[in-house]
């Protein structure tokens, strides 16, 4: 495992003091904040990691000779090792940063699946994939002829494994992508047997541990995988950066997928080389500040430590699945507590879950409303949205209680 | 009930909510169009019936699922298009609505609040030629299958 | 004009005290900073707008009803119309945020380029580009079967305009991709006679501003170019975000670049429609403190006006360009003060660039050495790499003295 | 001078800048390769020639340009490997010639000192089949033209 986890419970309240979001009042209320599956608030340690580095180490990195320079690039390489020992990636070097999980499933969708797929070749997705690990796919499968195919949900609500070999019928399965734990139900998917599957077919695995690697210990080695991705801003880091890791041996023999500075080993009329990992993936100024910021919050999260982040994440769900269902004319979506992360998927008599968040934020509660990027599983569902309530390592069981009583004011305004 | 709740869910909203005017689907309308909201998923579909004329309203439908105001802002606009011409309605402004609705929205709830509007500005345009809303790429598909 | 610029002359003493960078020395000497055409340093009052935001403001944008989103949603579209008017862009939506100009480049090298080229198509790009304006054409060309030409430079190492018709030659000129300011030279290319020229040919026009936006006013419609990017990080903004304008006729009629959450209208698996602009182009959560970020470095550098910067910059280019002809076997590249931007390329007798940075470096002078991205250049100046020293508005004279103080140092290792 | 200056460009990397040792081509080497620093687009090309048992070196010489730091280390390297075998060099660690180079290098000046070594086992590599120095995908060329 790439890191060894504390296993004392994590003190919520007391983490809360380092996120100032929480200094405020909302209409008058405390911040009940139930949306960081969207994305999480800061702690003031990443922010000052961040402004220090403006304030003391700031300059373009990679080209330059001079101290500053210097500084700057340890940094940023710094931040890259940080994601690697996260991910217990096997070198650094397989670590490419992004602005988010998106612009990294888009890279292995463009620079490997536009160069690799073609007709008779399928790409196979499940349905309950986030659009960012679902329309890529598609569009590249549309774009190489390839045939784009989805791994249905059982009636629980779970992957069909069952349906898997109906699903490379008659086709050659060249990617299977799947997501590692669910941002509208938070199922937690089954992915070692996933990739086991799409090995012994010789399809690659891409896995998307954006809603993941926040609440979890993530471990592309026991994963198996052969590209995942994650973003920074779900797990107390800044927005703009993420990461997709890749097996070397895949990047290396891939055609990069950005162009232009850093990127290049050398650029002739004639021909242009490109060059070594990661840089070979990485054109342009990198995203350096927010790299050193993502490193600040993992170096944060492990602090705490995945056990007790995970652990402290179950006990509410829990609490919240138990207090919901209190609630009459309340539908929860999604697995038992036992094997989902934080999140509650739910909808609330035929109130529309706009309508339910917009009273709820008039209580102070801060809730998703909406499809979660994730419309075929609406569709499956049969609605065209859910209210969805997500905690995280500051979230505590008294803001389950403000949400339950905002879902009663709820119902009298729509009685 | 807080000031902000009696602001946005004031009665009238409510009653166009639970009881909207126009809702239904017009068989062999003149002009139709299907809409959605990408933030929620939802979907309008509006059905527009012209008069001898084939320039003036006379009747406007729509169907579909929709949060409050969404429903009730479109239901609203049936009420205020029927009797205008196709180009009238092409550059009615959406302040005239939002008038109507009479309540403070913010930018997301706005974009619910124009659904109707704009839908039935595709409509229009996609039967009569009239301009698109601005921002407007005219909802062209794009398969991917 | 997108602004009206303030003529009065700018204080850099002054300004130098809002960048905490200053406060440190280096080799116990004061830092010369002369590397800010790699990326800038930063204002106080921009980092302390992206603090406030993630301390007050924070959450994801667009999709949630609660306050928290909407201030977050509020700030992200204000700093794109910010973005809208340092460009006089026609509307905010045809500006898409990306991480740097290099993405943006890309973007329009894929969404337009990979679907509008084919063989007997021309790419023209310059012999004085970025290698972010040159390598994703030379990119796009050969995976389309177009053509990739390069426009040559004349003996004074400017753009020569009279080899624009044989550049056409026998085939269809589709893209011209251009820069205004070129970050080795300074050059200020005649952009408006290339526009006109591509325009004739029923080409569309691609403007890379990287280097130009930090130091002058650049206005799309005066230019009338089809496309054009930036970076925020030269322009005392954050790292992690750029922009790309494009005319909404042109970006409205393109496919999409990266895919997934935010940027459809709705997704089935029977097929997935693209949704309006500018989110047709921003897949996954936006770099969104960094965007407030990019306005707040646009809110300075107005208050500032760039007129006032510009001046400033070509006082000290002139004052460069006098100093480095008093250092014997000293060469220098490019137009004379008058037609460039704060930028002076030199090599210095056969010192290697790199050996030149180095010994500077210890004399409290950042200077860059090397190719700075631009190989084709080097490859006609007969080089392999150059020294270049540039300024920006909080760059003083006596920087410039320790510059050229350093290279009689460098002089003395060498003898 | 400076503490810095004296440590960086002391003595013997100067002379070896300005006497490189090896420096030259060998007409049909045995092993050749190109290598490039992408941070200053400086070349070296490294020609080895084999003795007798077609495995150990017998010369090694080397041209392009490049600053003093990558020049005086190629310089030092080429007196290095003589006599050494292929296999031995494949698997030389850079802290030996960091030794011997015996100044300190930051990163981005590491790449330079290590520009002639890793182009000395990328041309192994081609010739022997020797394995490739951590990192490095081979310097197979990608023709875009
Ligand atoms: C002229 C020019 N174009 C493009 C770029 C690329 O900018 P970025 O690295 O921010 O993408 C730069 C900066 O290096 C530049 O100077
Ligand atoms: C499961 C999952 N995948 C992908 C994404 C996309 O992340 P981002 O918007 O940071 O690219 C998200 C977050 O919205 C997610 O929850």
């Amino acid at each position: 495992m790439a890191v060894t986890a504390q296993t004392t419970k994590l003190d919520a309240r007391k983490l809360r003091a380092d996120f100032p979001i929480f200094e405020q009042t909302f209409h008058g209320k405390p911040l009940a904040f139930l949306d960081s599956a969207a994305s999480s608030q800061k702690p003031r340690q990443m922010l000052d990691a961040m402004r220090e580095f403006y304030e003391t180490s700031y300059a373009n990195v990679h080209r330059g000779v001079y101290q500053l320079a210097e500084r700057a690039t340890a940094a940023l390489e710094g931040s890259r090792e940080k994601v690697r020992e996260l991910l217990n990636a096997p070198a650094a070097r397989e670590v490419i940063f992004v602005r988010n999980a998106t612009e990294g499933l888009n890279l292995v969708a463009y620079a490997w699946g536009l160069n690799n797929l073609g007709p008779g070749d399928i790409v196979l997705v499940t349905e309950l994939e986030h659009h960012s690990n679902w329309v890529p796919w598609q569009y590249m499968a549309k774009k190489t002829g390839a045939e784009f195919r989805m791994l249905p949900l059982d009636e629980h609500g779970e992957l069909d494994l069952g349906a898997l070999d109906e699903a490379a019928d008659g086709g050659n399965v060249k990617v299977v992508a799947t997501g590692l734990v669910s941002n509208s139900l938070g199922t937690i998917n089954p992915v070692e047997k996933l990739v086991a599957w799409a090995h012994e077919r010789g399809a690659i695995f891409v896995c998307d541990a954006a809603q993941a690697a926040p609440h979890m210990t993530v471990d592309v080695q026991a994963l198996g995988c052969d590209f995942l991705a994650i973003s920074g801003h779900k797990m107390c880091g800044p927005s703009g950066i993420g990461a997709v890791w890749g097996r070397a041996e895949l990047l290396e023999r891939m055609e990069p997928f950005l162009l232009g500075g850093h990127m290049i080993r050398s650029v002739r009329f004639e021909g242009t080389t490109w060059g070594e990992l990661p840089h070979k993936f990485e054109a342009g100024t990198a995203p350096m500040a927010e790299a050193v910021g993502f490193a600040a919050a993992i170096d944060y999260l492990h602090g705490i430590g995945f056990d007790a982040i995970s652990a402290h994440e179950h006990e509410l769900v829990s609490y919240a699945l138990d207090r919901l269902a209190e609630v009459p004319g309340l539908t929860t979506y999604g697995p038992p507590a036992d094997r989902r992360a934080g999140i509650v998927s739910f909808n609330f008599d035929d109130i529309h879950p706009h309508d339910v968040a917009q009273i709820l934020d008039l209580e102070g509660v801060a809730i998703r409303a909406g499809h979660h990027c994730c419309q075929p599983l609406m569709q499956k569902l049969g609605v065209a949205a859910t209210n969805r309530a997500s905690f995280y390592l500051y979230t505590l069981p008294e803001e389950i209680d403000q949400l339950v009583d905002g879902l009663h004011k709820v119902k009298k305004v729509f009685a | 009930m807080s000031d902000g709740l009696d602001s946005l869910y004031r009665e009238i909203i409510l009653d166009h909510y639970k009881n909207p005017r126009g809702h239904g689907v017009i068989e062999s309308a003149d002009a139709e169009a299907e809409g959605q909201n990408p933030l929620c998923g939802d979907e309008v579909s509006i059905y527009v019936a012209f008069g001898e004329d084939g320039e003036t309203i006379d009747e406007v439908k729509f169907s579909g699922r929709g949060c409050a105001i969404s429903q009730a802002a479109t239901s609203m606009l049936t009420e205020m298009v029927q009797g205008r011409t196709a180009t009238e309605v092409a550059t009615l402004d959406k302040d005239e609505l939002l008038e109507e609705i009479g309540i403070p929205l913010t930018p997301v709830r706005l974009k619910c609040a124009m659904l109707g509007l704009t839908t039935l500005k595709v409509a229009l345009h996609k039967a009569k030629g009239t301009p698109l809303p601005e921002g407007i790429a005219g909802f062209d598909e794009l398969d991917l299958k």
